[in-house]
């Protein structure tokens, strides 16, 4: 490769990057290093340095506005990227990413990963981001017309791209039952099935904006469900915390202070421990995981097992950040997938119809309100769905409908 | 490399099954696990109702990575592993062993490819981060570079589990907040403080203004017209930065390598332990954007852990640490100055006001 | 009667100076009180660092009195305690004894003026109210017929402290509030339950219409013509019957004797005492207007003491009680119906949204 | 008196009330009782009687809305009340309250009640309420021509007008030091002397809506000074709880559950009682009282005492209530008058510019954002105003202003 145009030297062909290099430096592992590798058999990791270097120099972006660009019958998937340098950085001039759908909480074998490695040897910058913020395997870099065979490769090895634009995005899920003793459902299961189920909507953007779905098998809420999720789905249980008596007293007898450090910070108030036994209020436990998660031997969630359903997630623009809240306050786990199904169609429909554009489900909600967003999906109004009933007195009464009470 | 399509076009297929690549030990305890140990920090052990046991070795990587690190990864895991590995939700490597003799070797051939083993239990674990300037249009500042800037300086307590609690750091380059920092313990987010600059020339080729002018959250955007034809202009006082309207029309470029920078966030977290999930706070409202190192945002990240670490109790999470002790102490603690910008003045604003005579002295 | 000034006018002449009617007891130690004792229900006991004690006998009564009442009272204060007494805050009245061998023949006199003892600590004590239909033309409701027909039928826990804290309960007739319900135990609040019918003749020689369209939180109201005068219109969907506009106009009357009625609302709180000061929350959205005795309220309150007083914790307030053990346990033992008049839909409404898991079952 | 127009009976000169004779009966004593006993002697009690039972037979107010009827230049301190059905109840016809400004904390001596009550027969109904909500007595009801001469006679007792319309009014404080232990600064006094300082402001509405001031000597805030006050000013102390360590052992032997009762209700989460000693971590006590409300021997404020003001609470209408905010988070006792008056001149200036017609200083601070009310006002923010920093990222830099940090 030849010098870039501004003149910079290269060492071992790669651009002189004074203010990167600096960054190879120290204990934590280096993003720079790693292009650094690629850029030893890629051409357009070499000049993603040149570019990035410039960007350190001058403390700006140097990508431009993204445009469509994709694989053939999908709406999405794939980023399109362009560089406002592409003279002095032509191998990067266009660089666009493509989004492809990880397995569920990430497991892999090294064969599937040389897969993807070899693919995007072949037709990319060979850089990625293990993973995307969304859970997307995100292959970093490619020009337009590497897209479409890429995309053939990767089906043929068994993976998809994942969702980008006005539609379902890549669903993901927290190891759950695979590895943690606390799973109240299958949310990779789950995850898995619900991602076949809507693969054209994932593909081909048809919404009023982005729909993202995030699964967490209990509380403690691994994969961020609540904050990041157009709907959320946590598990929880309905009966009574399991206790295994003796694997208390170990605790205790381990030095454990279960009064101060289980008790006092149980939001439910609802645990005693007389330093000999521990009871707890199950009726007032609010599911938290605390006392679960401090003294896991001992304590378990209950039998009867499910989830909540949140909705409405997302992050502050237009009318600021919300988290997603309770719309169905327990669904057994053997229920989730019909339930949810159902329950998105309905969702979707409403948005469909009144969500306008760039509107995310959360915000309509809160635009039309909860009451009417409840009659338009034909759910009952529960106390589970609000921290509080209201507080101020502007009621809309309907007594039409209603009639004297 | 050819454009030919590979016979038969296959689409729709979805990622893989969820359990196929499951390890062996997995499949047979699947949804049978039991509890879980403490061994070290970066190794848990998983213990099934079976009595089998999986050894989880945990490490940190830079997010960003290249095939060849990929192919290492690769290669020990069929060396200690069987082939079996994941990621974690914050972007950790995890090898997946049953024999607890590859642990320690692990652990060395770990060490040697400088991936540090840790990030379980109370310690720091990896920042969950976004493109900036490596492959983001809309990036306010890098991620990649700080992020590593940052976990240089915190890398130790990624190494040892000696936080009171859990502690998440994430960053977001624009107020898009990709890396969902609005509910972190820490949240570093990149911020413009100018608003958009019109290009009037490109503008009506290129952006639909009614489009355009409900993108804005505060209405700074009124209609206009330039040479004839339909545009807009700012009404500057009434624009907050959020570039939004950047977002629907590249013709109101906001970045501004003088005034762009950065800003602190802390006290949020998602887990529903203890305490309800909740947003991160305004701490420090602009850093500037000084690379390679961006010696500002580190030194007040670390000044955060260590008072934190110091005067939080056990199990308490930053937000519940400053629950407790006021946010009046939090400043105080950490020295930041406390000012107009800390006050909320958007739509909820009043509601972050205080309303009770519960003062700390 | 005459109109004849008396000379020389006074005004500005304020209020009688603070300590003008001070117990001697009280002037001697001012600012010096050490503790106070419970005596009785009803009967206080101040302590102060010279050792002088002040017992305070408290008795309940129904703010609106007749000057023969409150000569009744001067006639008591002379008799038992040199003349002296106060009213508190919540319109009880109070004698200020320093000769404890008054106390009970103080209460024998009371009891036969039908002046029940109490309203001390952990008592229900007396309900803060308005005018209602004796003299306020907004009322939606009266307000002493229903607070007489309530604390008949909680007299004895107003002359027993057998509630696990303080309980207060307030009723304001309309939604201005003048009773301060807000931040109740328990309110009862008049309302309005159908958009203002316009008195078109009215109008344009009464109101101003600007005024009036501003007055409207909801922007129900719209500017329209009436035989060529200006005058407005009411978009009913958009009405949640405020009144507002009836205050700053006359000629929008919103009382409706089939529709009008009462609201209930629970949990709200005043003092810092271990929890925030706080709003009350909705409990029932319509309870209809049943002179004289309004049962449908009186039991509807009774309901909520009964349950609270059976299920809270010592030293736990109505809202505490509910925060411990959440609201679908509030309406589960109440029985009352959860509807989609509980749910906000004014301006914060998001914020009240359960936004985590924590849910009890 | 005639039969009313209506021809409802009367039984010893009183309209016949059926509906309204029901509420004699029962324990609590009863405004009926009191109507009636007024009644007696005063013929607009009488009509106000038969409106009243007409009122309980429609279910609807028979009042009209108020009209402008006052004494000589004064703006305020009365309500004009005219009844819709004067041809029925014509004693009635015209029946204005007068709100008299009560002594602080609602002492009174015999005389002094009977003082009023001599007037008030003489000059209108005989009925009062004692108190109205904001602290007034109130002289329910009496004729226009009556105004004046009342008021005459009042002041010439030492009494005057309380607050209505767009004015200051009547401020109204808690029994403090009189009375209470915990009185941190003297309420009643501070309550006097500004009362007295705005007389004018009191009498003679001017500003953009009314202006409320309570006054509680500590933060059990007995006048409920956050919820109806426009400002709030409630007493507490900066140093440490003074502890008798006596007195909490006799609590503790007389069978108080230390730990239970007070340390875990401890909003600061401060108190630690192992038994045979307590301790306080003041520097983490929020001074919300209830130790002190539970064990009133053994625990008392600190020392150095003061205030913390607070601004602007009030009813729902029109942007939904609020209660008061931190403003200053300490005043110390003898700073509180001139602190008070400075500020206050300060809000009211800017209140007076910026605020619209009928709108409360907490609304415009709402209208307007805490920090340009903070700049406006010549205050710096401290933390202790808010219960937290923004958590969106709609932030108004300055940059002008501030240059390159
Ligand atoms: C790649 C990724 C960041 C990363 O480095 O991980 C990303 C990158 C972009 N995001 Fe994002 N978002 C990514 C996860 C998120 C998340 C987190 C999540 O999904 O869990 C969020 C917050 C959660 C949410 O959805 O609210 C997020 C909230 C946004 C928003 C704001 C949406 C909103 O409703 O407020 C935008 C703006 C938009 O959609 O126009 C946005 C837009 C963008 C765009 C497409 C820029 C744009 O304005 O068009 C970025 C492309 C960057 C590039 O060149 O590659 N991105 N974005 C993440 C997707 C990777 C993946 O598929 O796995
Ligand atoms: C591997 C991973 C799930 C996955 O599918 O990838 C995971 C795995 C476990 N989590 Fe987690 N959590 C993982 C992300 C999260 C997240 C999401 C995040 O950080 O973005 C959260 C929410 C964080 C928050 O609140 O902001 C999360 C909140 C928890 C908690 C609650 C902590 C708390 O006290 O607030 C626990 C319980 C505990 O640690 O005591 C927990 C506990 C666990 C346990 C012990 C569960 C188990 O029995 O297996 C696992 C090992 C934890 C450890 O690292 O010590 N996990 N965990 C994620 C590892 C991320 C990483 O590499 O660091
Ligand atoms: C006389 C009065 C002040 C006055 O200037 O008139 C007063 C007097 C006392 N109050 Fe109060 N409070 C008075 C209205 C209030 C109010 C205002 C209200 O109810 O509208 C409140 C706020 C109520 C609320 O939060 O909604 C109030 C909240 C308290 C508290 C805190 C209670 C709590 O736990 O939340 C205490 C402390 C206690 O009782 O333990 C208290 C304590 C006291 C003490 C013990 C203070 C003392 O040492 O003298 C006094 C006797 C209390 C008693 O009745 O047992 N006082 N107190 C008021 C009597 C009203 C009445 O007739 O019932
Ligand atoms: C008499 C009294 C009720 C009572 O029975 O005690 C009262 C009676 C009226 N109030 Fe009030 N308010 C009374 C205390 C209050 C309080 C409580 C307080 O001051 O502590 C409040 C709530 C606190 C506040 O100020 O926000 C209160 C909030 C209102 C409002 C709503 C103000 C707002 O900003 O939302 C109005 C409407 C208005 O001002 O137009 C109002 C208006 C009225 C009017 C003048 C009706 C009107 O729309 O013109 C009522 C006259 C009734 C009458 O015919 O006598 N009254 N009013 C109270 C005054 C007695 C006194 O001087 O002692
Ligand atoms: S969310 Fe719960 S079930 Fe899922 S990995 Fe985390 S702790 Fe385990
Ligand atoms: S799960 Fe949480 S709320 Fe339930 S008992 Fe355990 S600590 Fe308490
Ligand atoms: S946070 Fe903003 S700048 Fe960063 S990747 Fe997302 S959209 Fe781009
Ligand atoms: S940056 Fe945001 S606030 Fe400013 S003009 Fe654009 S959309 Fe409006
Ligand atoms: S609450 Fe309404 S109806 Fe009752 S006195 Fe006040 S303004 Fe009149
Ligand atoms: S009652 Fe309230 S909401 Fe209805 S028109 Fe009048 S001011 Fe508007
Ligand atoms: S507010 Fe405090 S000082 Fe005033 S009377 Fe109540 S308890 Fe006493
Ligand atoms: S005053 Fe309140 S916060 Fe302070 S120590 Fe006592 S109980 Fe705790």
């Amino acid at each position: 490769m030849a010098d870039a145009p501004d003149g910079k030297k290269r060492a071992n062909g790669l651009p002189d990057t004074k203010l990167l290099d600096d960054l190879e430096k120290g204990p934590w592992p280096s993003f720079v290093t790693e292009i650094k590798s690629a850029a030893k058999s890629s051409e357009s990791a070499r000049d993603l340095l040149g570019q990035l270097e410039l960007s350190y120099e001058d403390r700006k972006s140097h990508w431009k506005h993204g445009g469509l660009v994709g694989v053939l019958g999908y709406g999405g998937g794939v980023i399109g990227r362009y560089s406002d340098v592409g003279d002095q950085f032509p191998n990067v001039a266009h660089f666009h990413t493509m989004r492809v759908n990880h397995p569920a909480a990430w497991f892999y074998t090294s064969d599937a990963l040389r897969t993807i490695c070899d693919v995007w040897e072949r037709r990319g910058s060979g850089l990625t981001n293990m993973h995307g913020s969304t859970g997307d395997i995100i292959l970093l870099g490619t020009t337009t017309d590497q897209l479409e065979p890429t995309f053939q490769e990767l089906t043929h090895a068994g993976f998809d791209l994942g969702g980008s634009g006005s539609a379902v995005r890549t669903p993901s899920s927290c190891v759950g039952m695979a590895r943690c003793e606390w799973a109240c459902y299958d949310s990779m299961k789950l995850c898995y099935d619900l991602t076949m189920h809507y693969q054209d909507e994932l593909h081909r953007p048809s919404f009023p904006y982005k729909f993202k779905f995030k699964f967490s098998a209990c509380p403690n809420d691994c994969v961020a469900s609540i904050a990041r999720a157009d709907m959320s789905v946590i598990g929880t249980w309905k009966d009574e915390i399991q206790i295994d008596e003796r694997e208390v007293a170990n605790y205790a007898a381990g030095g454990l202070d279960i009064a101060k450090d289980v008790c006092s910070h149980c939001p439910g108030k609802c645990m005693d421990w007389d330093g000999k036994k521990l009871s707890i209020e199950n009726h007032d436990c609010v599911r938290c995981m605390h006392c679960m998660n401090v003294m896991p031997k001992a304590l378990r969630p209950g039998k009867e097992r499910g989830a909540v359903i949140l909705l409405g997630a997302k992050a502050p623009i237009l009318q600021g950040a919300l988290l997603s809240s309770v719309l169905i306050p327990f669904v057994a786990a053997d229920e989730l997938f019909e339930t949810i199904k159902e329950l998105v169609s309905r969702i979707w429909d409403f948005w469909d119809e009144y969500g306008t554009n760039r509107e995310r489900i959360g915000e309509l909600i809160q635009r039309v309100g909860m009451p009417a967003f409840l009659d338009a999906i034909g759910l009952d109004p529960v106390p589970e769905m609000v921290s509080a009933p209201r507080d101020n007195p502007y009621i809309y009464y309907q007594t039409e409908k209603e009639g004297e009470q | 490399m050819t454009t030919t399509p590979i016979q038969p076009r296959l689409t729709d297929v979805g990622p893989p099954s969820y359990d196929k690549y499951l390890p062996p030990v997995v499949r047979k305890n699947y949804g049978q696990w039991k509890y879980h140990e403490k061994i070290a920090p970066g190794v848990l052990c998983h213990v099934a109702e079976s009595g089998d046991r999986l050894y989880t070795v945990r490490g940190g990587a830079p997010r960003l990575l290249s095939i060849e690190t990929i192919r290492k990864f690769a290669d020990l895991a069929d060396k200690y592993c069987g082939g079996y590995l994941r990621f974690t939700s914050r972007n950790n490597i995890e090898f997946l062993l049953t024999e607890p003799a590859n642990i320690e070797p692990l652990k060395r051939d770990m060490a040697a490819m400088g991936i540090p083993v840790g990030g379980t239990n109370n310690s720091i674990s990896n920042i969950v981060h976004t493109q900036g300037w490596v492959h983001c249009h809309s990036a306010a500042t890098d991620a990649s570079g700080i992020v590593k800037s940052v976990m240089d300086a915190l890398c130790e307590h990624f190494t040892h589990e000696d936080m009171p609690a859990k502690l998440r750091i994430a960053l977001a380059c624009c107020l898009n907040m990709c890396g969902a920092v609005h509910c972190s313990d820490i949240a570093i987010l990149g911020v413009h403080r100018r608003p958009p600059k019109i290009q009037k020339e490109l503008l009506p080729n290129v952006c639909e203004v009614p489009t355009l002018i409900s993108s804005c959250p505060t209405g700074a955007i009124r209609p206009a017209t330039w040479e004839g034809k339909p545009s807009v202009e700012v009404i500057e006082e009434q624009c907050m930065y959020c570039a939004n309207c950047y977002t629907v029309c590249p013709a109101m470029p906001m970045s501004d390598a003088e005034n762009d920078g950065l800003s602190i966030w802390v006290g949020g977290k998602v887990s529903n332990a203890r305490s309800e999930p909740r947003f991160s706070k305004l701490a420090i409202p602009y850093l500037p954007n000084h690379p390679p190192r961006w010696p500002e945002v580190v030194e007040a990240v670390v000044k955060i852990v260590e008072v934190y670490s110091k005067h939080a109790h056990k199990y308490e999470r930053v937000g519940e640490w400053i629950d407790r002790v006021g946010w009046p102490r939090f400043f105080e603690l950490t020295g930041f100055p406390f000012t107009r910008y800390h006050i909320d003045d958007f739509k909820h604003a009043g509601l972050t006001f205080a309303r009770s005579a519960h003062v700390r002295y």
